[in-house]
């Protein structure tokens, strides 16, 4: 069975810490840093990257196009 | 009982039109302004006082709400910033032709066309000049203080009915936004219907059976007729002219140079003269509170006693200028200084501009 | 007495409300007061600062470039307004998030670790008070009666209840404010 | 049967129909035949008819019916082109119990004033308004209104509106109907006695409407011919208007007590 | 199966989305989460997937998104406060050829500009409108809109819009749909990523008309959040305009190909 | 070739934006003016060289879509009467703030308010000084015939794209309505699609791939930009001040009492030249054809020179006068004269006041 | 069977000869003057006096309001 | 050579174009020439009224208030304008429907009867060039063959078939008009 595997690359500091990208995640892949960025904002990443299937859907909806998706169909 | 608060120029104006009995204001948002109809949305005067507060589709449509409840024998206003004051003209127009008493804020920020939205004092011209169409004048009223936004509603109104005139408080961003103490006046009770219909029988509140009906209309077809009313509203504006003249004077006695400036400039100048004596100069500050009627007059006077300059000090390229230059009558020097586009000059700057346009120009 | 001051930091720090406590606070000593705040879409959530002046006599100008006092609450104000505070003059800072510290010689340099503090005393709203006391711990421009009397005038009647609370945060301030660098 | 005089006729107890006293006694300043006069008269009828006089307050467009106050016996104001209907809301809003109206032309109401006409309607203003659709500005010489017909001449559509590079005609009427601050709606004519006398049942349930406090605004169009625009001869006017405007501007109720119909 | 490591998959190679070119790189002036951003992006990919970037000329209106000119990487021009519908009808008359569009807020299109809105849309001018719909004004601090729902909180309805007083919540876009010179008219949002496609899917369907001549306005209606006007964080102002603009303002198409649905 | 004609001067107005190549009018009907959109209709400019003529929904539609077209570097127009003007006057503020080439026309009517639709000059402050807000100015071409009518059309273009500023055609009813003969300029071809683009590279005519958009706005929200860009508007007035200055002198060199004027009161002051010198009163005529710029400098350096005294004459209650006052900076006598409200004076009239008000006065 | 008559007085001065009044009338009573009156209007009158039965069309269709019907039960 | 001249009747006579081809006559001989109506709702089927001049030299103002001649065709307009003739002026009307004739001893009066004869001509839209050549006749300002140059000029080539009708009606109004009152 075809699988795919995806990952993103956020602008770190282009985030802005919305959290919109999380709940269109269908994967669960998102969520905010404990850090912040040089604006102060909590910024989005990675945290389970296995289960990122590149489906684009954060990328998507991020008001503020910071989200980058590639895609491998292993 | 007055009240003694801290409040944001645009919060007095607000507060001061409830307290003055205003029947109602008609206004559209805009930076940096908006607090006035903000205020009133929260302080419910509709409930305080029966005072009527609407949200218009546009700055158009508020001006022309002002003209019928004004016409109706109303104290009525509206406010504004720039670019939604230069939407008005024609209404505030047709106000001034249809001799109606109304009081509106331009809470200046710095232009032309969208501009910003900082401080600026460049609209002085279309306030005095008239911006709209047709040989018709405002009064226009500087508060140069919190204190000032608050009072100037009451007095504006006082004018207004007195003139059946259009007034315009003429303030600018920095007023408008800071907080100072202000010491409300004791409210005034809004008039009743039947005081209206008393005071105001040109107004149109419904005509009573067998009386001649009252027209609100700034129209006439016929030119002599037209012609003659422009001669009543000239004759007004000159009556004006004499009577209602306001301004400070501000360590002028001794004074060599005069600042001339109102509003927020009168601020800062004022800081400019303190540091000028400091220097040694001697410095006053004429403060216009009326920028029409102009204090020509006065200024003309002066110019005689030993002052050896006028410095103009406005937040613009220039317009109040002109009226301190034609009210000396080249009888002394006159220059300009003023930062504009949303910068507001320095105590600082305005002394150096003393010192080189002036003292060594 | 004349005090000139600049509070800066960014847009829900409390920066333009503690502003007006101490402008009341003035007024409850009878002195004349300014409160002159930045506007624009740049507060939206950026940076937002308010000048206040306290005074025996009328004040002329609110507005302000040069300070005799500054109180900054984050990295951007610190670029922008530590130049401004006069020599000999005072700013205060909190170090939380500060990347860049105070390089100024000529100037008194106060902290309070207002964050911490606030977040410690189990809300973080009460902060910028935390920052109040440490301020007036420093220069006392404000008696704490009127403090606290102008914290009832400016807060509305359904928040009195708080203002022990913030009474507390004052003080935490005021206990808590530390001296980087003082002249003479 | 005896022969019956003039005399023994026109005596004043046998008086069916003179002008009312909410008119006054100036000539009207407009072209002779036109319908403005009409519509002028029949709304003063009703006014007095409903003892409105003392409460009324009218508002005056710019068009021709710019000299309405010169006409109607009541208390009126003047608008800028276009703002009648903000006038009428300031009014109105500081005067709630007193009943207030616009007269306004197609070219006033759906030109200049559209924005001011869709704010008043869908804020449910409770004003009636009186619109008086001729499809073309007639005070400053005949010139294209919103309204005027596709194909239609006038001075500023010499060879017919094209509708291509001029715009579609606007039925200012069914768009004000979709809004949920209107309460009643109509479109109607004064040509012929049997308009003229459902007109003025309209006009009168739109002032009874806002009297009684029916919840926005009472909306009457009211076509009517500009027979010096057209280039037409009164008579011809009332007739191409049947055969060229009723087709596009259908008369009857849109809505009644606040239901579309 | 082997692991896969991250540098596996970031590779150009590989990549599946980015921002388009058509966005410059400049940080968006708006709100986190503020739909601006969205409506922003997916037109630019609709400009720059269809061809238009040489032929487009935008217009940003006065609104939060006064700036789009900053972000919106091809000629732009800022309108004054509502007139953005006649600015684009200047530039589209003169150069008919060109792709012209507005965007615009609910305060800019449905408060101020109404008059210029109706009359594009009636006259049938051949250009996108793209409307985003917040309910607010969000620029200027959070006042009541002429699109902020009954009941809604705002910063000049601090007690929640009463109606009564402060007038109906206008529904422009269904108004417009009403127009003969409207072709396109439809209503989605941009809050997740179905919305998104679809949103792009209307936009684009937008432009193509457009590009096609097929007569008349393309009318993009957004429903989108302003969480800083609402006082909410992103993520709630979503659930909540699921919960109470949806209602009023249903999704989906209204008028396609010049046909009321 | 040139063609002569009897026209009105509306239409020539109209006929000459043809001729000079026009892109596209935009307008809303006003007496006095409706001629010139009924002209362009009857005339199908579309046909004739591919002119777009609209009739707008209103006045503010209007020059909003001249700010559009202007933007996307085109040549476009208008033309109101004064209550249409002043609606205009935030678009001409942004017009002027974004710095677009733009031509309009003012055929102005008494005053305030509605009015009368006779003709007036009392829109000179809203011409001059800026009607709308912020600092900003622009050309005002004063026609006093219908000649002037058409060539200041060309002329006025000419300028508007020279400085990227709107230019006025300040006109009134008497030369709106009035026939002369006019002399009309060869048409001028419409610039192509490709010469706009090479000469106007700042307009907004769709983005070449890879090269920098270009932007249309009077907004900057940094102050020091909006300064600088307010310093940059101000260069430009001052170097259209020092360039651009257009008047005539009839019966000057000997003269010792002037008439000032412009518009068809200075037709009817020429008038009242040959009446004075018929007296064997040396009077003259300074005819402004630019009041924006003023002839200031020429003026003062006249007012050394033997005269006597300034009679402003205008259709207003005094507002030209002002800028002639400040010209001659108090070094010669300065009074006002003008019927107003839709009056137009009388050469003996002129000369009367001339009598009353400066010789013997 | 109840007979009614009626007749309309016009303002001859205020009349503009529009003519609007003449098909409304159901019995053609109205026709214009010759003459005119001092505006240079032709002027309606009673052409057919004893047709009119006083309904009053004439009236309400007039544009000027020019017209006073009377009316009497015979 | 300077004429200054109105023609004053109502709307719907022909006041206009009798006087624009007037000017346009003058134009034809190289003459200046000016032609400003009364404008304003006042037109509308009321008065008409528009003053010529025709000069050798540059025409200033085009507002007169004093004519050398008048053209008067209703009474309104006699009521009106008879005062402002020109003593040794000349007025000239048609005494179809004047009530009260002119009573100046000063100036010179004519009268054409223009409204019976075009009827007789059988075609009354020619009344107002039956006025013009009655005028032509007291006041030879243009060449006859100046005012059918001007005449092509002013209408549109469709109508150009009507020149001849048009100058039969010119020549009618030249030989029927009256004097009525001659100055010396
Ligand atoms: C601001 C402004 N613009 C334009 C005009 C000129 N104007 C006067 S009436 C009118 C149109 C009138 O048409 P309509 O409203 O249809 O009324 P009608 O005369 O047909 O009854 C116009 C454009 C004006 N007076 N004011
Ligand atoms: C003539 C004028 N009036 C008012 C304003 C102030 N103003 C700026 S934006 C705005 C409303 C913006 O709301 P909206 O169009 O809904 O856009 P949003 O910010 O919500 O996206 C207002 C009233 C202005 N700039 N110009
Ligand atoms: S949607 Fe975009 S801006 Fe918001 S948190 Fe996710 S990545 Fe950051
Ligand atoms: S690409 Fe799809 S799966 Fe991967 S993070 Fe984004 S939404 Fe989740
Ligand atoms: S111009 Fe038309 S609308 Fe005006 S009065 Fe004449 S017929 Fe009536
Ligand atoms: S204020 Fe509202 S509309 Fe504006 S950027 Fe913020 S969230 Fe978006
Ligand atoms: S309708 Fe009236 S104005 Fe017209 S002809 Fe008849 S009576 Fe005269
Ligand atoms: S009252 Fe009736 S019958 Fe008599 S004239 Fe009038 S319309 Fe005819
Ligand atoms: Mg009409
Ligand atoms: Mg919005």
């Amino acid at each position: 069975m075809a699988k795919v595997r995806g990952a993103i690359v956020v602008d770190v500091e282009k985030c802005k810490g919305c959290e919109v990208c999380i709940p269109a995640c269908p994967t669960d892949v998102i969520a905010l840093a404990k850090e912040v960025n040089g604006k102060g904002y909590h910024y989005a990443y990675m945290e389970d990257p296995e289960a990122c299937i590149g489906c684009s859907n954060c990328a998507i909806v991020c008001p503020d196009g910071v989200i980058t998706v590639y895609k491998v169909k292993l | 009982m007055s009240e003694l608060k801290l409040m944001k120029g645009n919060e007095a104006l607000a507060e001061a039109a409830i307290r003055a009995g205003a029947d109602a204001y008609f206004g559209y948002p805009i930076t940096p302004q908006s607090e006035v109809i903000e205020y009133l949305m929260a302080e419910k005067p509709f409930d305080r006082t029966g005072m009527v507060v609407l949200q218009a589709e546009s700055e158009i449509a508020a001006i022309n709400m002002v003209y019928g409840a004004a016409g109706a024998g109303k104290k009525v206003m509206t406010s504004s910033s720039s670019p939604g004051i230069s939407l008005k003209q024609e209404g505030i127009s047709y106000i001034a032709g249809a001799e109606l008493p109304c009081l509106y804020a331009n809470v200046v920020r710095g232009g032309p066309g969208l501009g910003t939205i900082q401080p600026s004092q460049a609209d002085y011209f279309q306030s005095t000049k008239g911006g709209g169409h047709g040989d018709y004048r405002q009064i226009v009223l500087a508060p140069a203080s919190v204190q000032e936004m608050a009072d100037f509603v009451r007095d504006g109104f006082d004018l207004a009915f007195k003139y059946r005139i259009p007034v315009l408080i003429l303030s600018d961003g920095v007023i408008g936004q800071m907080m100072e103490k202000v010491d409300l006046f004791d409210p005034i009770p809004r008039l009743t219907d039947d005081e209206i219909n008393e005071k105001y029988p040109w107004a149109t509140t419904g005509k009573k059976s067998g009386t001649e009906r009252r027209i609100i209309t700034s129209l006439d077809l016929d030119s002599h007729k037209m012609e003659e009313h422009n001669h009543k509203l000239q004759a007004k504006y000159k009556e004006i002219t004499e009577k209602e003249v306001r301004y400070e004077l501000i360590d002028c006695d001794d004074a060599e140079y005069i600042f001339v400036a109102y509003g927020s400039s009168a601020r800062i100048a004022q800081k400019a003269v303190k540091l000028a004596r400091a220097k040694g100069i001697k410095a006053g500050l004429f403060r216009l509170i009326t920028l029409f009627p102009f204090p020509s007059v006065k200024m003309f006077e002066m110019c005689g006693k030993g002052i050896k300059g006028f410095l103009a000090v406005e937040m613009s390229a220039g317009q109040m200028v002109e009226d301190v230059r034609l009210a000396v009558k080249g009888c002394s020097k006159v220059e300009h200084y003023g930062r504009y586009g949303g910068i507001v000059h320095t105590p600082e700057e305005v002394l150096e501009a003393l010192e080189q346009k002036i003292i060594g120009g | 007495m004349t005090e000139e001051l600049i509070i800066a930091g960014f847009g829900g720090q409390g920066v333009l409300s503690m502003g007006k406590i101490l402008a009341y606070s003035g007024i409850m000593q009878d002195q004349e007061v300014s409160w002159m705040p930045s506007y624009g879409p740049e507060m939206r959530g950026g940076t937002a600062n308010v000048t206040v002046i306290v005074s025996d006599e009328r004040i002329s100008s609110p507005i302000l470039t040069i300070f005799d006092s500054a109180i900054i609450l984050n990295q951007q104000s610190m670029d922008k307004f530590e130049s401004g505070v006069r020599p000999g003059g005072t700013l205060l800072y909190d170090p939380n998030g500060i990347t860049r510290h105070p390089e100024r010689k000529d100037i008194n340099i106060f902290q309070v670790e207002a964050a911490r503090l606030a977040a410690e005393m189990g809300n973080t709203k009460i902060f910028n008070m935390v920052v109040l006391g440490a301020y007036l711990k420093i220069k006392p421009v404000v008696k704490m009666e009127n403090v606290i009397r102008g914290l009832k005038k400016s807060l509305p009647e359904r928040y009195h209840k708080l203002i022990p609370l913030n009474e507390d945060a004052i003080n935490m301030g005021l206990k808590n404010v530390i001296a980087v660098q003082e002249l003479q | 049967m005896a022969e019956i005089t003039l005399e023994d006729i026109i005596k004043p107890e046998n008086l069916v129909y003179t002008k009312t006293k909410l008119m006054t006694d100036k000539v009207l300043s407009y072209c002779p035949g036109c319908g403005h006069g009409t519509a002028h008269r029949i709304t003063m009828e009703v006014i007095e008819e409903l003892g409105l006089e003392e409460q009324t307050i009218g508002v005056a467009p710019v068009g021709c019916s710019v000299l309405a106050y010169e006409f109607m016996n009541i208390d009126m104001q003047q608008a800028a082109h276009g703002r009648a209907p903000a006038v009428a809301t300031g009014i109105k809003r500081v005067w709630p119990k007193k009943i207030v109206f616009t007269y306004q032309g197609d070219g006033d109401l759906a030109a200049i004033g559209t924005n001011e006409t869709i704010h008043a309607c869908n804020r449910g203003e409770n004003i009636v308004i009186i619109f008086i659709n001729n499809g073309i500005y007639g005070m400053t010489g005949g010139q294209m209104a919103p309204t005027t017909l596709p194909g239609m001449k006038s001075s500023t559509s010499p060879f017919g509106r094209d509708v291509q590079t001029m715009g579609n005609p606007l039925k200012a009427t069914e768009l004000v109907a979709q809004l949920p601050g209107t309460y009643f709606v109509t479109r109607q004519s004064v040509h012929t006695p049997g308009n003229v006398r459902k007109t003025k049942k309209a006009i009168k349930k739109a002032f009874e409407n806002q009297r009684d406090g029916k919840p926005g605004v009472s909306f009457v169009e009211i076509v009517s011919n500009c027979n010096s625009g057209w280039k037409m001869t009164p008579r011809d006017s009332n007739v191409w208007m049947e055969e060229n405007m009723f087709p596009f501007y259908p008369l009857g109720d849109i809505k009644v007590d606040g239901q579309l119909l």
